[in-house]
């Protein structure tokens, strides 16, 4: 297990030296300057020069490369051009808020994902059945902004159950964390929820046509027993092997629901640094996001290889 | 039996039913979320092609003293803070959304094609071909959408180009997957034993066998595409403003959404329904052509 | 040997939906199975073996199949009328089965002694570890060597041999009074084969277990069955003791079977054959099915259902002339027709 | 007292979202919003937009104008617990003059001394009548730092200054708090706060800045209560929240100037005949409507009425409105149909719904109107060093209008040149005019000269202004002592129990 | 006899390495096919029995090159495949056919009957459609289906029915030697008959050779002039179908021949059954393969791999101890 995760750990590497360069690469491509957003619309063409060359943005292309990769082998992701703080600071600051509003959503796609396809499959063909897929079906149609969007008018203004937005940080205030967290989370969630019920319900479906459903139901297993031990221990497997590309879509998903409800996470942090062109922030953060990605996927493998015994034992 | 009868008729439904196969057309056309999901296709299809003839308004048509109308009798669906028709404007948006959707399937049918096929079938190249895809899949989907647009510049192209390339590499994964398995059935050997060169047996026995798959596939690319392109539009990254597209409907009703919802919520519904008939279709095509189990993003 | 039925099964039939609509995979079936007697089903592929074996456990998906039968006695019960709870008491306790796929009858993610100890512990009420010492002895029986240690093995650890041993010692952990054999030994080599079926025969003398078993080699009904029951796309064709069946076959579907089999120590150039194959349910032929296939049919026989023909003691074909064919039987070997 | 009560946590709903606080290298009204609650200035602007002293207790100008002296305020301290000095302020002078974004406010500086902790003395090259005008400017102002962050890079400076508040915490993208600062020495020499002037007090234990840039969810939050104060209600939400008990509106009448201006340099529009004939074609009425929703007001001048410099003049050319004239000038030009590309961007709704209107009147006027749509760094990217591909720009001067005659102009005059006339070179009578503009010392022949030049801006279509937009806010009604300003103040704003 | 064999096998070997997809490390070689010889004449049938996973099938595909040999020499009518360029290679796979276990995943479920047939003719090149049409009909026709299916698809078909058209699409470049990998094995007994009848007539019709592969020994007997049998990887033993099934030799070969079943009740008896499981090929065991199961196994069994050598007249046996057990036997 230990090799096969260092193993792993290996293979990244190459890939974020891949994924940095395709950053770097599309960042060039960029029109617009960070000088100019910085020193708005009134700044004269001799001002935008100066404050260009203070940013450090007239060195040649290959230069920048050079001193970013210099950095970076130190550990330094350099400085944000527009937040002027150090991007590795910023970074860790802001991906704690999004990798919990990612993992809540987790949650929340795992336990509602997870129910309703198992309770679709064992009703299968019935109401709750078409009801549990149709549920599914809308929640993979819909845009999550528009669907944040209509929730903030129903639960915050004519419910007033939860906050519009903003976010509390989880350890001065846990109870605030959730209320404020819950509709991002929903809203980022709703999609997944779609999808992970209709993989649970095929998958299940699957497993209970297998011919050891059909062994455990010979040897006098109640339907329950069936369920829970037979059937669903085979159901997670799969299962497991898509959270990695579900977190990986949550975090993604972040950049616009964290802009529609004010939550300060990496997406919404990237998403400004590309339309506020920060170069720095945008490369290492990208790059920072990327390692994340690739570590969850590490641990959804890992897990994977636990949960199988096919895969754990050799 | 009725395979003789449509055999005898050489239509567009015989090379239909070459490519799916008869017994699979007429399981499709018993599919009932299949055909709902068709027809919802068919209908914003319809309208994004009639949209000249069924929009009585330019849909760039500004009356300023009729902003803000609520869905009436006059105004089917309302109109915007500048007064402009959204019927008019949700049918042209059709045309916007479907083509775009349209064109990063195409991308994605000839670029995930060609570069699925070439890893898996020329395992030499798999290697490379697949950090690359790696690389481009580490990256958050909508950041990497959103880095493109932002270099090429805002524009309906520029939605097509990025968000094929946030899709290119998931597409040829499916059909990477396919072709590693297709590659393994013993009628590619019976090729092989029959002197055939690898263009001839990718042609002719791989990838007529992967298609399942790949339009299931490609059929949530475009579910996805359309999405992906609200969010962009949204953003403000998407198409030229002055087409009227879905995201940029509701990006620009959003301010409204308190006193005119309508001008959220319709832009909302049609993404939503083009979706839908998506999905449906997707998914009936998946029961019926590739039946296992697969999770698409 | 006792004539006590411990099994029968009267008038079974079962349905199921299928993209062509309603189709009768299992039509108007009756046999018996007595006390410690083996009774062997065989026909080709898709002739509703495994569809009767699973309609008799009630193991059919509830909600594509439909099993309807007059009776279905089993040990004073009868499991047609049955509720779910006595059936799921009656399964793995007084009646064992075992499938044809080793492979996939094992749980892939469960430990080999957790799923053979499974049955004991729902059926009979004792602790784990007494349990566990069944099972290893339930292992040691079946022939799979250091047991203690296999009990702790997953599936995919084991050879298919040994998987199906394991799928024996479960349908054997209860000591049942029926065992279901459906293809047990099929999908293995013909060495492991032959090994698996002298366990089952072995075990079946010592505890006087009565077993169906399914199966669709000549050969294997000849090595262990005391009584054969014929199926042909659904219903019976033939039933009667082991040796009537292979003197004297009573219908011309079960004689085709055993000539068309090469024969180890025969030398004819050519292979008797059955022309055409199996009908499609979706399209069955009217009157007896086998009928188009057969080179004895004549318009009688496709008038009607052929009824069962008693054509000598226990012995009933469902050919019209199935007396012709048994005085025919009579005749010299090798005749071909 | 300027507190009715003190103490509480004063929230706001900011629409904008900000980055850096360094005040010196940005211009954005998202930052000054927060910024100027904690740093203070030499030389500020009043309520009136007239230059004021603040952190300076007197100026001494010399007999020859070349000389101005700064007495500061005694008893300062920045929020490091640093009393102020001569020595920070010429440090932030040379940071500012190093790196600031509007450095030609110094252009005509020989060199600044500091003969003691309490004196700073500028050297000026030659009289520039509106020397003081421009240092006390709010658009990038030079706001004082302690002299150790003299050196510090642009965006990396500390926001330590001698503001009432100082900086509690910063998330980008989610919220600054600000926290009253315990030690803070207001300026006595009046009764009240003027502009970002005068006395001031932190009522307030602490202020949190939220962004909530959906404006449906910002407008939310205030009827919630969940913020206190927010900026920009949309018109329609006025309407709405009238009946609101809890919710009080305010308004700052004259907030931001909407207008774009042509590119001299690319086809069509280096046409003087073609550009008039666009002006001609516009309806500024419907434009202003569209894009303010109803609220604004009409406004041909480039300063806003009430200010000293404002002037009608050459309004005979705004909102004309008159897309025959336009056809007439059009065939006079010879015009046959070549795009006129307008630049804007859906980042600011406005700009986008200006340019889209106008589209469509220039389109009824026979001119083949174009939008180009680009992300807002891009649109003024491509404005600033581009000379193709687009034909008018749109903007809006939020805060350089205010500043007066000569801020707002000094676009359209050499060097910076936003409408890219010929080899750079702005217009001659204009820059005449605009020379007099900035050096003369006679208020009256500055006025005249503002009010040529800005005719001969009109009459040469280097810029079309459309309108003015109020600044529209809302408070809860607890919240007292608010008064809207170009950028928001919390000073002096305290919560009723 | 004399005269020189169609197709001559010698020492034809192939590994597979196997890795282990969780660790990437290499978990063991399996030796599928290990120094295998055997001839076959032309209109000969050598079949070739084995347990599961023995090499049978990767025996039969090296032969053809779908699988690249590691060592041996293939001699078809006396040239070396494995030294044939591509465009050789491509002009003699006329001559070598494969007919696949799998009904179903042997044709391409996208082409009709028609282009599945000519495929090797299309191939090949140098016919007009219009011949290899005519050239399909007759082939359907020759293996008994209707010409007039030609064009429906595979789906359409039974099972015995795609078996057959298996058969055409091998027979239609004219070969001259067809390699049936357990192409019987998966249909019913009914239908088996009827294939194995017709592989008989076209045996008899187009002077063909076969390696017909089968795990059904019965069959086997019937169909074969000759019997080759494995154990993992290796050939066992090789000999005239009477004399092998009559005396087998290799106490391997004798475990199997008693693991058929009897052909009639009357028949029952006792009979020595061979213990043990089938092994893995995955790193086999020093010395004969076999020794593990075999109840005669010595020392030098365990020790040394005994070679394939012969016994009589066209009888060749790899067992150290053939005679002794014979003579026991006898
Ligand atoms: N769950 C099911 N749904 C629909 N049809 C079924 C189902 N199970 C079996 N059948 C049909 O019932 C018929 C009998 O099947 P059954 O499995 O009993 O055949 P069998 O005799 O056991 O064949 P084999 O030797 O292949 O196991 C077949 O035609 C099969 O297609
Ligand atoms: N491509 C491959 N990679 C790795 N191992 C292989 C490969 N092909 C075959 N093997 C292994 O080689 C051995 C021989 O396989 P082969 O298919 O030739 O056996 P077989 O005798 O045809 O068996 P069966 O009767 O099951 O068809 C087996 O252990 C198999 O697992
Ligand atoms: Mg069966
Ligand atoms: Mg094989």
């Amino acid at each position: 297990m230990l090799a096969y995760t260092l193993r792993r750990i290996a293979q990244a590497v190459p890939i974020l030296l891949l994924v940095s360069l395709i950053s770097f690469g599309i960042m060039q491509l960029v029109p617009g300057d960070p000088a100019a957003v910085l020193a708005g619309p009134n700044a004269t063409p001799d001002e935008l020069i100066k404050l260009r060359q203070t940013l450090g943005l007239d060195k040649s292309l290959l230069s920048q490369i050079m001193i970013f990769y210099g950095n970076l082998f130190q550990g330094d992701l350099g400085y944000s051009i527009i937040l002027g703080e150090p991007v590795l600071k910023v970074v860790l600051e802001r991906s704690p808020i999004s990798i919990s509003l990612a993992l809540y959503s987790l949650a929340l796609t795992v336990i509602l994902g997870l129910s309703i396809g198992v309770i679709a499959a064992m009703k299968h063909n019935r109401w709750i059945d078409q009801a549990a897929m149709t549920f599914a079906l809308i929640g993979v149609s819909v845009p999550n902004f528009w669907l944040g969007l209509v929730m903030i008018v129903l639960f915050s203004v004519h419910l007033g159950w939860l906050p519009t937005g903003g976010y509390v940080p989880f350890f001065e205030d846990p109870a605030g964390w959730f209320l404020a967290a819950t509709m991002p989370a929903l809203s980022l969630a709703m999609m997944q929820i779609g999808l992970l019920a209709r993989l649970t319900r095929s998958t299940m479906l699957e497993v209970l046509g297998q011919d050891y459903i059909r062994t455990a139901r010979a040897k006098g297993a109640s339907e329950p027993r069936v369920i829970i031990k037979h059937a669903m221990s085979n159901v997670l497997i799969p299962v497991v092997t898509v959270l990695g590309m579900i977190l990986s879509v949550l975090l993604s998903g972040s950049v616009i629901v964290e802009t529609i409800f004010a939550v300060p996470g990496i997406g919404a942090l990237l998403g400004n640094a590309i339309l506020g062109r920060d170069y720095p922030m945008i490369q290492g953060g990208l790059i920072f996001v990327a390692a994340v990605l690739l570590i969850l996927n590490i641990v959804v493998d890992v897990l994977y290889a636990w949960l199988d015994p096919r895969v754990r034992v050799q | 039996m009725s395979h003789l009868e449509i055999s005898n008729n050489p239509s567009a439904l015989t090379s239909l039913r070459r490519f799916l196969g008869g017994r699979r057309v007429r399981r499709l056309i018993r599919h009932r979320s299949f055909m709902i999901g068709l027809w919802l296709c068919l209908f914003v299809t319809a309208i994004a092609i009639f949209a000249p003839i069924i929009s009585a308004v330019d849909p760039n048509k500004m009356a300023i003293r009729s902003r803000f109308q609520p869905p009436s009798l006059e105004f089917l669906l309302g109109t915007d803070n500048l007064g402009r028709d959204l019927f008019s404007r949700v049918a042209w948006g059709a045309r916007l959304s479907l083509a775009i959707g349209l064109g990063v399937v195409l991308l994605n049918a000839v670029f995930g094609v060609l570069l699925g096929a070439l890893a898996g079938y020329f395992r030499r190249l798999d290697g490379i071909l697949m950090r690359l895809s790696d690389a481009l899949m580490a990256f958050p989907s909508v950041l990497l959408a959103i880095g493109i647009a932002a270099a090429m510049g805002a524009s309906a192209m520029t939605a097509v180009i990025s968000l094929a390339v946030v899709y290119i590499p998931r597409t040829a994964r499916i059909l990477r997957a396919s072709v590693l398995q297709v590659n393994e059935l013993e009628f590619v050997n019976a090729a092989r034993a029959a002197g055939a060169g690898d263009f001839h047996i990718l042609r002719r026995h791989i990838l007529p066998n992967c298609m399942a798959p790949l339009v299931v596939q490609l059929s949530f690319v475009f579910a996805y595409a359309i999405l992906s392109e609200a969010v962009l539009s949204f953003l403000g990254l998407g198409a030229a403003p002055t087409d009227p597209s879905w995201g940029i409907m509701i990006s620009e009703g959003r301010s409204y959404i308190r006193e005119a919802p309508w001008m959220t919520i319709i832009p909302g519904m049609a993404i939503a329904i083009t979706v839908l008939g998506l999905n449906l279709l997707g998914d009936g095509l998946r029961d019926v052509l590739d039946p296992r189990v697969k999770m698409e993003h | 040997m006792q004539k006590n039925p411990i099994l029968r099964v009267e008038g079974l039939r079962t349905t199921f939906t299928s993209d062509d609509g309603e189709v009768v995979a299992v039509d108007d079936v009756s046999f018996d199975v007595n006390e410690g007697e083996i009774v062997g089903l065989i026909g080709e592929s898709g002739s509703g073996k495994s569809v009767t074996a699973l309609a008799v456990m009630g193991l059919l998906p509830k909600s594509t199949s439909h099993v309807t039968a007059e009776r279905i006695m089993f040990d004073g019960r009868d499991l047609a009328h049955a509720s779910e709870r006595e059936l799921r008491r009656l399964r793995g306790g007084s009646i064992g089965m075992i499938f044809q796929e080793p492979m996939s009858s094992l749980n892939p993610v469960l430990k080999i002694g957790d799923q053979l100890i499974e049955p004991i512990r729902i059926h009979e009420r004792i602790s784990y570890r007494a349990a566990f010492d069944r099972g290893v002895e339930l292992l040691t029986k079946v022939g799979i060597p250091s047991p203690v240690q296999r009990m702790n093995d997953y599936p995919h650890q084991l050879s298919g041999g040994m998987r199906q041993r394991v799928m024996i010692a479960i349908a054997l952990s209860c000591s049942p009074k029926l065992l279901l054999a459906d293809e047990p030994t099929t999908a293995l080599d013909v060495t492991i084969q032959a090994q698996l079926l002298d366990l089952l025969l072995e075990i079946q003398a010592e505890t006087k277990m009565a077993i169906v078993l399914i199966t669709h080699s000549m050969g294997v009904i000849a090595e262990c069955a005391d009584k054969v029951v014929v199926m042909y796309s659904g219903r019976i064709a033939e039933q009667g003791p082991v040796t009537e069946i292979f003197d004297r076959p009573g219908h011309p579907y079960t004689k085709g079977l055993m000539q068309c089999t090469p024969e180890l120590t025969g030398n004819s150039r050519r292979l008797t054959t059955i022309p055409g194959t199996l009908p499609s349910l979706s399209a069955l032929p009217p009157g007896c099915r086998f009928a188009p296939r057969c080179d004895l049919a004549q318009p009688d026989c496709v008038a009607g259902r052929p009824p069962m023909i008693a054509i000598g003691k226990e012995h009933a074909s469902a050919c019209i002339r199935a007396d012709e064919l048994v005085a025919s039987a009579a005749q010299p070997e090798g005749a071909e027709v | 007292e300027l507190c009715g009560h003190v103490g509480g946590d004063l929230v706001l709903g900011m629409e904008a979202k900000l980055g850096t606080l360094d005040q010196h290298v940005n211009a954005a009204n998202a930052t000054r919003n927060v910024a100027m609650n904690i740093f203070e200035t030499l030389m500020t602007r009043d309520e009136n937009m007239a230059p004021i002293l603040d952190l300076a207790e007197s100026l001494d100008v010399s007999e020859d104008k070349l000389t101005y002296t700064f007495k500061l305020r005694p008893g300062v301290k920045f929020h490091n617990g640093k009393p102020l000095t001569s020595a920070d302020v010429a440090a932030s002078f040379d940071r500012y003059n190093r790196i600031g974004v509007d450095r030609s406010a110094l252009g005509s500086v020989d060199r600044w001394e500091t003969p003691d902790d309490a004196t700073f003395t500028i050297f000026l090259k030659e009289p520039q009548a509106s020397f003081l005008e421009s240092i006390s400017a709010s658009t990038v102002p030079i706001v004082i730092v302690p002299s150790e962050q003299a050196n510090a890079e642009a965006t990396r400076l500390e926001p330590i200054g001698t503001g009432p508040f100082q900086l509690e915490e910063f998330v980008a993208d989610s919220h600054v708090k600000l926290k009253r600062y315990e030690d803070y020495k207001a300026n006595e020499t009046l009764d009240a706060m003027s502009g970002f002037a005068g006395r001031k007090q932190a009522c307030v234990d602490t202020v949190t800045f939220r962004t909530l840039a959906e404006p449906g969810a910002r407008l939310a939050a205030l009827e919630t209560g969940e913020v206190h104060i927010v900026e920009d209600v949309p018109t329609l939400s006025k309407e709405r929240l009238v009946g609101n008990e809890d919710i009080v509106q305010t308004q700052l009448k004259h907030a931001a100037l909407w207008l774009n201006y042509p590119n001299l340099s690319e086809p069509p529009t280096d046409n003087l005949k073609i550009r008039q004939a666009i002006q001609a074609a516009m309806n500024l009425d419907e434009i202003m409507d569209a894009m303010s929703d109803g609220s604004y007001s009409l406004n041909p001048s480039f300063q806003f009425p009430g200010q000293t410099y404002y002037t009608e003049a050459g309004s005979q050319y705004y909102n004309q409105n008159d897309p025959e004239k336009a056809k007439a000038l059009l065939k006079e030009a010879g015009y046959n149909g070549e795009a006129v590309k307008l630049l804007t961007t859906r980042d600011i709704p406005r700009l986008y719904t200006a340019a889209v209107v106008m589209s469509e009147q220039l389109k009824a006027a026979g001119i083949n109107a174009e939008l180009v749509v680009l992300d807002w760094p891009t649109a003024l990217g491509m404005s600033v060093n581009e000379t193709e591909g687009w034909n008018f720009f749109f903007t809006g001067w939020i805060t350089v209008t205010a500043q007066g005659g000569a801020q707002s102009l000094r676009n359209l005059a050499d060097p910076s040149n936003v409408h890219k006339p010929k080899d750079n070179k702005s217009d001659a009578e204009f820059m005449k005019q605009f020379q007099i503009l900035s050096t003369s010392p006679d208020l009256e022949e500055r006025k005249a000269a503002f009010a040529k030049a800005q005719e001969r801006v009109f009459e040469q279509v280097m810029a079309i202004p459309f309108g003015v937009t109020p600044k529209n806010q809302a408070t809860r009604a607890n919240v007292k002592g608010y008064v809207p300003f170009f950028n928001t103040r919390v000073s002096n704003v305290w919560l009723a129990e | 006899m004399s005269k020189a064999p169609l197709l001559s096998v010698r020492d034809l070997s192939k590994y597979f390495t196997i890795r282990s997809p969780f660790r990437g490390t290499t978990v063991g070689t399996v030796q599928a096919v290990n120094r295998v010889s055997f001839d076959i004449g032309e209109g000969e049938t050598l079949g070739l029995v084995g347990e599961s996973g023995c090499g049978k099938s990767t025996t039969g595909r090296l032969l053809l090159r779908l699988i690249e040999p590691d060592r041996g020499e293939v001699l078809f009518e006396g040239r070396d495949l494995l030294k044939l360029d591509a465009g050789e290679l491509k002009a003699i796979r006329k001559s070598i056919q494969i007919v696949f276990q799998d009904p179903f995943s042997s044709l391409n479920p996208r082409m009709t009957v028609e282009d599945i047939i000519t495929e090797p003719l299309y191939v090949q090149g140098g016919m007009t459609r219009h011949d290899m049409r005519d050239r399909a009909r007759m082939l359907l026709e020759r293996v008994g289906l209707n010409a007039a299916h030609i064009t429906r698809y595979p789906h359409e078909f039974s099972g015995g029915q795609r078996q057959r058209i298996g058969i055409a699409r091998a027979l239609a470049a004219d070969p001259r030697f067809i390699v049936c990998d357990e192409a019987v094995s998966a249909l019913d007994v009914s239908v088996q008959a009827q294939v194995i009848n017709l592989l008989q007539d076209l045996q008899e019709e187009f002077n063909l050779s076969y390696l017909f592969i089968a795990h059904d020994l019965s069959v086997v007997r019937h169909i074969s002039d000759r019997v080759a049998v494995m154990y993992l990887g290796e050939v066992v033993e090789i000999a005239g179908k009477d004399a092998l099934y009559a005396s087998p030799r290799h106490p391997y070969t004798k475990a199997l021949l008693e693991a058929i079943p009897v052909a009639h009740p009357r028949l029952r008896g006792k009979r020595a059954r061979l213990g043990g499981e089938v092994s893995s090929a995955l790193n086999p065991p020093p010395g004969c393969r076999f020794s593990q199961r075999c109840p005669f196994a010595q020392d030098v069994c365990r020790r040394e791999a005994p070679a394939l050598r012969e016994l009589g007249e066209r009888h060749q046996v790899a067992c150290h101890f053939a005679e002794e057990l014979q003579a026991v036997a006898a």
